[in-house]
Formats: C-alpha cells, structure tokens, sequence
C-alpha cells in the first residue's frame, strides 16, 4: 500500500488569475515580503499496488487521463510506502 | 427616530450591490446609499448590507479578501455597537470570515453552481430581520451560489439550534427540512443565521431579488420591510 | 534585445500569408516588411479579422434601416433604438475552436470576449445567452466538452455578473470533434453615453487598460482560420485564460470614463490584441498612432514587439483620452485596481507606427490592413453538394407511420435535444441585476428595462439540420423561429445579430451552403424588417469526415412595449381555449421525429412562406396586446405533440389539455 | 530569498465533496486501486526575508491572517532556500 500526493500546477506561461489576486491581497496587508504567489491543486490518495512502480504507474496514468488538464497543466507525484 | 437609512457595501466584484439598493430604495422607499470599500465613513447608517457577488474575485475563499478591506473594521465596530447588519449570499461568507458569525460556507456538495427558486421556512418571527413573517411561514426565494454549504462544529450548531439563531431553513413543498430540499449540503439544512445578540443576520438565498411579482414573488420584501421597522419602532440602539 | 528573422516569401506563407497577399503587402509598404510588420498583416489578414471570404457575400444582407443608430460593421456591436432615450447594444461570437481544445476557459474566455463588445460601447451588459453544438451525448470526449462548456459560460457570466437567460443546445454527430460556442450579450446605454471604436485628434494620448500582456493566444487570430486537424492537438497554442473579476472592474472602470466624457473613442481587445484596435481605430477616425511597446505592462520577459502586439491577453482595451485627461482616467483606474497606461499618441498620418527596445520596428498604413480597407476580399467558388440530390428525393410516404403515436411522443422528449436543459441553466445565476421576468425554458428571455414600462426579449435559433437539407430556407427558418419566440413573450421582432457557423470556404460545397444561408436570411430580415446588425462568420468548421451541419446562428432582439404583455409559454388555467396560428402541413422533412424513429436526416426543410410568417407576428402581437391571450408557444423541433406536451409540464402548474386534431 | 510551498487542506473530519467526485470518476475510468482521494490547496510563493525563521515567521502570519481559514482547514509549511 502506498500514499501518493499529486501536485497539479498550471503551466508558468499561462495566467493564473488566483494567484495574482492572493499576492494583490497580501500586499495590501503589508505582507510586502512575499510575492510571486502562485496556486495548484494537491491531491492525496492511497494506492493499493504490488511495489512501487506498479503504483507509480497507476497514478501517472490516472494523473494523464482525468487529474491534470494536458492543455494547461503540469503534475508531479511522489509516493510514500504505508506499513500497513 | 428619524427614517432609517441602509447603506449597501461595495466591494470590487460585487454584483448584486444594485439589486440591494433598487429593493430597499425603489420597492421599500426607505432612504439607502452605497458605501465604497476603501471608504472608512459608515455615513451614519442604520444597516448595512453586504451583497451578493465575487467579492475580490473570491479566489482564495469567497469573502477572505474582502475582510480586510477599510470599510470592515468599521463594519464590524458598526455591529459591535449593535448597528444591523445583513449579509446576504457572498455577504453571508464575508460575515463568517471576519467573526462576525460562527462557521464557514464551503463548496456546494454537488460541486456545481447553483440557481433556481427555493423554499425557506422562517424558523424565527422575533428577529429584527423576520419580524413582518409569521412563524414557520414558507417563502419562495432564489439561491444562486457556488459556495453556499454553510459547516461549523457541532458545538456551535447545537448553540444555535437550541437558541433559536437559525433563521431560515431550506425545505420542501411540504415544508419539510428533506435533503432533497438542500439545495448545497448544509448542516440541518441551515440558509440563515444571526448572532447571539440577534443584529447580525447572514442567509444564503437572495431576498432583494423577490421584492416585485413581476420578477416572480414579493417573498424577500419582509426582511427589508421587517429591519426598517426594527429601528423606527425600537428605542434606537445607538445611544 | 531580439534580433527579428529576414523576412522571406517561405516566412510568409508559414504565417498563412498565400503569396498574393505577400505580394499585396510588398505593393502598400513600397518595400520588404519588417517581422513585426509581417506578423501584423497575417493576423489582420486571417479569416477571422477580414472576413476576407465572406464580406462580398455579408454586404447583400439588410445591414440598415429599421432603429438602427449605427449600421453593421460600423462598430463593435449594433446598436438599436428602443426609445425613453435609451438604445440596446448587443451582438453574438464565436469560439468554436479554443473551446474544441480546452473547453472551460475555451468558453469563458467567449463570454469574456462578446461581454467587452458591448461596454465598449458604454452599455451595461443586462442579459447573456448562448447556443451550443456537441456531437454525440454518449461519446466521452463529448461529455467533457459539455461539462467544461457549460461550467466556463456559468462561471464567467456569474462572477462577471450578468445574468445567462437563454439559450439552446444541439447535438449531432455532425459536431462531432468541433463543438459551436457561441455566446451572445445584451446591453442598454443612454443615447448621449454611448462610445465609439475611433481614435482623431493629433496628440491625443493612447492608452491600454485593464489587464497585463502575456504571451496568450498569440496566433490566436490565425489559429481559428485553420482547421482542427489531428496536429492541432500538438501545437497545443498557449490557452487564454478568463478572469471575470477582472472584467467586471474594467466594465465599471470603462462605464465611468465615458460617462465623464473623457475620451475620443475605446475597442476591446479581442483577436489580434493591440494590432487590431491600434489600426481599426485609427482607419475608422482617418488618423495613425505611434505607439512605444516597452510602456505596455507586461506580464512575462523578454517579449518582442510581434509577440506583444499579437497577444491576446484577456481583459485589456484601447483608449483614445483627450488630451489632459489622462491623469483622470488613470485615477479612475486606480480606483477600481487596474492600470492605465499611456503607450502613445494620436497623429495625422494615417501610419501606425510601432516602436520596441527604442527602434521602430515598424510603420504601416492602418487603412491597408483593415476590413473595409486594404484587406483582401474574396469571391469563392461555388457548387451544389451532390448530397441534396439524395436528401431532396426523400419521400415522407416512403416511412410507415408508427402505430403507437404515444410511443414516439415519449421517445421524442427524451431527445437530447428536445428534453429540458435544466441541468445546464441552473449551473447559471438566471437572476442577477433583478431584471429576469422570464429565464431560460420559455420560448424567449425577458428583461424588464428599469424606469420604463418596456421590456426586452431575447433568443438565440437554428436548426443546423434544416440549413443542411435547404441551405436558402433553412436560414430563413432560423430568423422565422427567433422571430416567432420574441413573438410569443408578446414582443415586436427589431433587429438580429448573427454567427455564422461552417465549414472550409476553400470548398465549393461550404461556400454553396453560406451563400445560399445569407441569402434566405437576408430574404427573411427584409421581410420581417429585422436588419442584421452584425455578428461573425466562423468558418474552418470540420469534423474528421468532413464540415459540420451549416449553422448560421440567429440572436433575435424584440421590444414589448409594455410590460403587461408579457406572456408566458405555459398553459396557465383550465378551459382556456387551445388556438392553432397558422397552417399544419403534413411535413416530417428534416424533422427530429425522422432523424431519432427512423435513422433518416431527408427531405427538404419544413414548409415556409414568408409572407405569412411575417403576418402571424404582428397578429400575434396585437391579440395579446388586446389582452386575449393567455400564453404562447412556438411549434418548433418535436411538431405539435412535443409543444402540447410542453404546455402542460414547463409552467409551475401540472395542467392537461384536451385537443381533436 | 526563499520558496514556500504552503499546503491548505480541509481537516480530515470535514466532508471533502472534491476529493469524492475525483475518487467517484476514478472508479468509472476502473482505477479500481485508488481510493481516499483528498483535495487541498497549494501556494507557492516567493519569500524575501533575511533568514529561514524570519521567513517561516512571515509566511505561518499570512498563513493564520488569510490563507488558512481556522474554522476548517489546516495548513502545512516547506521552505527551500533560493541561491540567489
């Protein structure tokens, strides 16, 4: 059994409107500090496979077809064995 | 006591802060005016009303931003002083995030956006918000929101079950509180809550938007026309 | 600092430039384009800037009379007289193929699009519809296309804040690969507070507002003028993405500037970015700019001036200030959060003269890249698709007639495309601005007009597979639909806007089904008097097998005098009497009935005369002027039975009815 | 300068409707061997304070001020120092 945590971001060309309203936020909170604000999706899921690559290649292939839009958004996936 | 006055917020991103000021002033004939989000002047108003819409484009959480905007702090020491205040829709999310009421108003259950006529049954005649509708009365309201499912732990909710704080309730022709009838996932099918000292009143659907029977029913005048009366007919609480 | 490529006849035809328009470039310049002045003329000079081949066909269709304020063409959307000093602005738009390949932001961005072509012209947009076409229901690429098409038009128009009242919704194998969005919006400005697309007055400061330039879109222009072949998916174009709550800030931001009359004139930014307005204003006020790239705000680094002029970043406008106001507009701005930032001046040499990194980079004639100008017009071929041979010797006698009529009653309204779309319009606030008297689900929408006693009534209409089988009456069909449903809420038809929706000019067959369209369209307006106030041509329409249905999209306007005359669509009380208006002939050509019971898209389109179509309207109008009817609903898709049926389920009330044939 | 991922989760007792229509949609598309999908939010921002605790210290502030809501999420702090 594994824990997998998928991140899915928008492609660094491509506007991100909720980022850019959360950095106008905090600037107006004196948060001067802090900038270049940008959001994704991190998505937490268990993996019931038989080693590490089996699991590996089912989040991929899960990520391809309905987790990440292609067109706009790239993922990245790291995985945790669980001691079940 | 002179007439009351409403004064209605505007955030960037507001939408419905027109529909607000065209119900109290053209269908009410009370005296409104708009009160801009930098500004730090209430005006002297008697309510204020927080509209509908995207405040600061509600990315984040609907209403996080617009906490913090100038014109809030006064907002908050406006209700702190026991001033009215109505949050409705996005209004209701910005009331939430500041504290000025309990819980939070998460992603609707079905994850879509959501518009049409629902039923509320008035489950508390004595607020100063209801008190133009009898008891149990079942109004014909819109909702029209994409993060209405109001949450807030259990403690809370049984405070303001047993205390009579929860206003409005989605229900069914019948007038049962079904989950059929819960248009977002909300707790015990809650639509609108006030605060322990009952002056601050947040609800989900849009009563400034049935104030006319052209546009389909007058149900949503009673709020507006019950508020008027609270402070016309009540010894003013801003001594 | 870039260094620009040489350009060659092999660079200009890689950016869809054929070598006659290179030629015609060589001939207004005197001499070989800079890359930045190259990438200019191939987006002004693609499909969906110049019309280039369909404006000789668009100029035979009534563009004037009637209220017209301003005729079609003349600016970004049509305007109309409505009387009370008031006029309404309003137009349709495509973006069929962003949404084939993203579909939320595809759509949204569509909304965001149309919704800036009205307040530029300083109407507050008071309605958004849309009209929409998918292939196949069952098929998955399909369901995720209508999922992502609905939630961005939901999602843009609701946090915009507009409400999305109407609509309609097709499915058909044809649209298989290429779904049609096309979204419509209405505005109303006083007559003295409206603004026009113009940039005149020598030194007269312009200015970009609103949002910052990325690198969105570019080839975006172009990109909608080639057709969705297998390899687009790889040339995956950067994807413009919407910000609603941007928009609405520059919407009131916009609204304030005109109304304290501080500017010449304004364009939105849609295709083709800063290269577009920057010349159509200036050809349209007979002037040039001179226009400094490094002052536009920019979001990404290192961009050149091609890029910076052919993005098309959402959210951003052109304006043209008078001179000293700029500070006033900027405060403006500033107000609503948004920058205002002055890139230019106005001069009188009719040159738009484009600077980056201190150089020039380039100096064109405005009027030589311009629709109405220099850009070039084309006369396509055209021949009779061989199709209609077969389609036309279909004989309704040739289909047994089904013994259980109830079967097929049932089987009809679960049609997905006669079946109600409420799973779709309560994605979107049908209510916002508190104006909505009737939404989606009627025959039309109405909005009541404030501090008048008028009302408007909007639709969008076209029965794709109509047009197929009669080009010529099919599109008259679709203007006597609009008009009717205006006509059944008790409004007087005024005026259309229209998208037009093909496949690939280049083949004989398309350019046969679009002149025939315009032509029976053009037939109807006349007739009905309802000028055609502008629109857009959509073509490169292609599914893998070939072009899609021909769907020349109507957006119809009609005015109720007075709000009394609103009528409903359902039957509202028992033992009112049910009317027929107009002839029942015995026609199931083309009919939905045909196409679902018995696999067979044939015949010619359904009967249609004209004169007595226009007649129906007005005697429709004036009985319920008369206060002696109830309501109204227009037979369309599904006959008689399905519009009796709905009758009795779409008002609040359960009601039945009796009827002998 | 420095990197902060800030991750902003609904508490694990709050029904999540996103992570349940993506673990709904996973099971029609027969990914079978994945389940308990959960969705939270992550913000990558730019940090510019002296050292690693001034920076934790600005980012946990805007964390409890803005970009967490107490009532019902929690959220999780990563820095990477930027070599400038």
């Amino acid at each position: 059994m594994f824990k997998a945590i998928v991140t899915v971001k928008l492609r660094p060309s491509i506007l991100d409107p909720e980022g850019k309203a959360i950095e106008h936020a905090l600037q107006s909170l004196d948060f001067q500090q802090l900038s270049d604000v940008r959001v994704g999706k991190e998505i937490e899921l268990t993996v019931d496979a038989a080693d590490r690559d089996a699991a590996e290649q089912a989040v991929d292939d899960a990520c391809r077809k309905l987790l990440a839009n292609p067109v706009m958004e790239d993922y990245t996936i790291e995985l945790q064995e669980l001691t079940s | 006591m002179s007439a009351p006055t409403f004064g209605v917020v505007v955030f960037p991103g507001s939408n419905c802060d027109h529909d607000a000021y065209h119900a109290v002033k053209h269908v009410l004939g009370e005296k409104a005016t708009f009160l801009w989000h930098k500004d730090t002047d209430l005006q002297g108003v008697d309510v204020v009303v927080l509209p509908g819409g995207f405040s600061y484009g509600d990315y984040l959480r609907c209403g996080a931003i617009s906490q913090f905007s100038s014109i809030m702090k006064e907002v908050v020491r406006h209700a702190e002083r026991g001033g009215h205040v109505i949050g409705i829709c996005n209004g209701f999310q910005v009331l939430t995030e500041t504290g000025l009421l309990p819980g939070a108003l998460l992603r609707n259950r079905s994850l879509k956006f959501v518009c049409k006529q629902v039923r509320l049954r008035v489950e508390n005649a004595e607020t100063d918000f209801t008190r133009r509708y009898e008891q149990g009365k079942v109004l014909q309201i819109p909702v029209a929101h994409g993060e209405g499912n109001f949450y807030t732990d259990s403690d809370t909710l049984r405070e303001l079950e047993d205390n009579g704080r929860v206003v409005f309730r989605y229900v069914d022709e019948n007038g049962e509180a079904t989950e059929a009838a819960n248009p977002n996932g909300s707790l015990n099918n809650i639509a609108g809550i006030v605060n322990s000292r009952g002056n601050v009143l947040g609800m989900m659907p849009h009563p400034e938007r049935v104030v006319e029977n052209l546009l389909g029913s007058d149900d949503g005048l009673g709020v507006f026309a019950s508020l008027a009366e609270s402070i016309t007919g009540s010894v003013p609480a801003l001594s | 600092m870039q260094h620009e490529p040489v350009v060659t006849e092999e660079i200009a035809r890689e950016l869809g430039l054929t070598d006659e328009e290179y030629q015609m470039v060589l001939d207004y310049l005197g001499r070989t384009p800079t890359y930045t002045e190259l990438g200019m003329y191939s987006v002004m000079w693609s499909e969906h800037c110049s019309y280039k081949n369909s404006i000789a066909v668009l100029k035979t269709l009534p563009r004037s009379g009637g209220k017209l304020l301003v005729g079609a063409g003349e600016e970004n959307a049509g305007l109309v007289d409505i009387g009370d000093g008031l006029a309404v602005a309003f137009k349709i738009e495509s973006h069929n193929h962003p949404s084939a390949i993203e579909p939320f932001q595809g759509a949204a961005t569509g909304v965001g699009g149309i919704l800036r072509d009205i307040f530029t012209m300083g109407a507050r947009p008071v309605a958004a519809c849309d009209s929409l076409r998918f292939g196949d229901p069952a098929n998955p690429r399909v369901q995720y296309l209508v999922k992502g098409v609905v939630s961005g038009i939901g999602h843009y128009g609701n946090c915009f804040g507009v409400p999305t009242v109407a609509g309609e919704m097709y499915f058909d194998s044809s649209y298989q690969g290429n779904p049609l969005v096309n979204a419509m919006a209405v505005g109303i400005v006083r007559h003295e507070q409206t603004a026009s697309a113009t940039a005149h007055g020598k030194g007269n400061p312009v200015m970009i507002v609103g949002s910052s330039t990325g690198r969105d879109g570019i080839h975006g222009a172009t990109f909608a003028s080639v057709d969705l072949s297998e390899d687009s998916e790889s040339k995956r174009p950067s994807v413009q993405v919407g910000d609603p709550f941007t928009e609405k800030l520059l919407l009131e931001a916009t609204l304030e500037i005109i109304r304290e009359d501080l500017i010449v004139g304004i364009q939105d930014m849609g295709a083709a970015g800063i290269t577009c307005s920057s010349c159509e204003m200036s050809a349209k006020g007979k002037s040039g700019m001179d226009i400094d790239l490094d002052l536009v705000p920019i979001r990404e680094e290192g961009m050149s001036a091609y890029e910076i002029l052919l993005s098309e970043s959402q959210e951003r406008m052109l304006v043209v200030a008078k001179q000293g106001n700029e500070q006033r507009v900027k405060e403006i701005f500033e107000k609503w959060d948004l920058h205002a930032v002055t890139i230019g001046h106005v001069t009188d040499d009719s040159m738009v003269t484009v600077r980056r990194d201190g150089e020039v980079k380039g100096v064109v004639p405005a009027d030589s890249l311009v629709l109405g100008g220099g850009a070039p017009v084309y006369h396509r071929e055209t021949r009779r698709p061989e199709y209609l041979d077969t389609t036309m010797a279909f004989r309704p006698s040739s289909v047994p007639v089904p013994g259980d009529v109830s079967r097929v009653l049932i089987d009809l309204l679960s049609s997905p495309n006669i079946a109600s779309k409420r799973w779709a319009y309560e994605q979107y606030d049908t209510s916002v601005r508190t104006n909505t008297a009737y939404g989606p689900g009627g025959d039309a929408a109405v909005i009541r007009v404030k501090d008048t006693r008028k009302a408007l009534s909007v639709k969008t209409d076209c029965n794709g597979r109509y047009v197929y089988l009669n080009p010529r009456k099919g599109a008259s069909i679709a203007v006597a639909e609009a008009a009717r449903n205006v006509a059944c809420t008790g409004a007087e038809p005024m005026a259309i806007t229209n998208c037009l929706n093909f496949g690939n000019p280049y083949k004989p067959e398309v350019y046969y089904q679009f002149k025939e369209a315009c032509a029976g369209m053009g037939e109807a307006c006349r007739m009905f008097g309802t000028p055609v106030t502008g629109g857009n041509v959509s073509f490169y329409n292609e599914n893998p097998n070939g072009a899609v249905y021909p769907t020349p999209v109507i957006g119809m306007l009609g005015l109720i005098a007075d709000i009394d005359h609103i009528t409903p669509s359902a039957f509202q009380q028992e033992g009112d009497d049910i009317v027929l208006l107009g002839q029942n002939h015995d026609d199931i050509n083309g009919s939905e009935y045909l196409s679902r019971w018995h696999g067979i898209t044939g015949g010619d389109a359904p009967h249609l005369d004209l004169d007595e179509e226009h007649r129906l309207h007005g005697m429709l109008v004036d009985q319920i002027r008369q206060g002696r009817i109830r309501c109204a609903h227009d037979v369309s898709d599904g006959g008689l039975a399905v519009t009796l049926a709905e009758c009795c389920f779409i008002g609040e009330k359960r009601i039945g009815a009796e009827v002998t044939l």
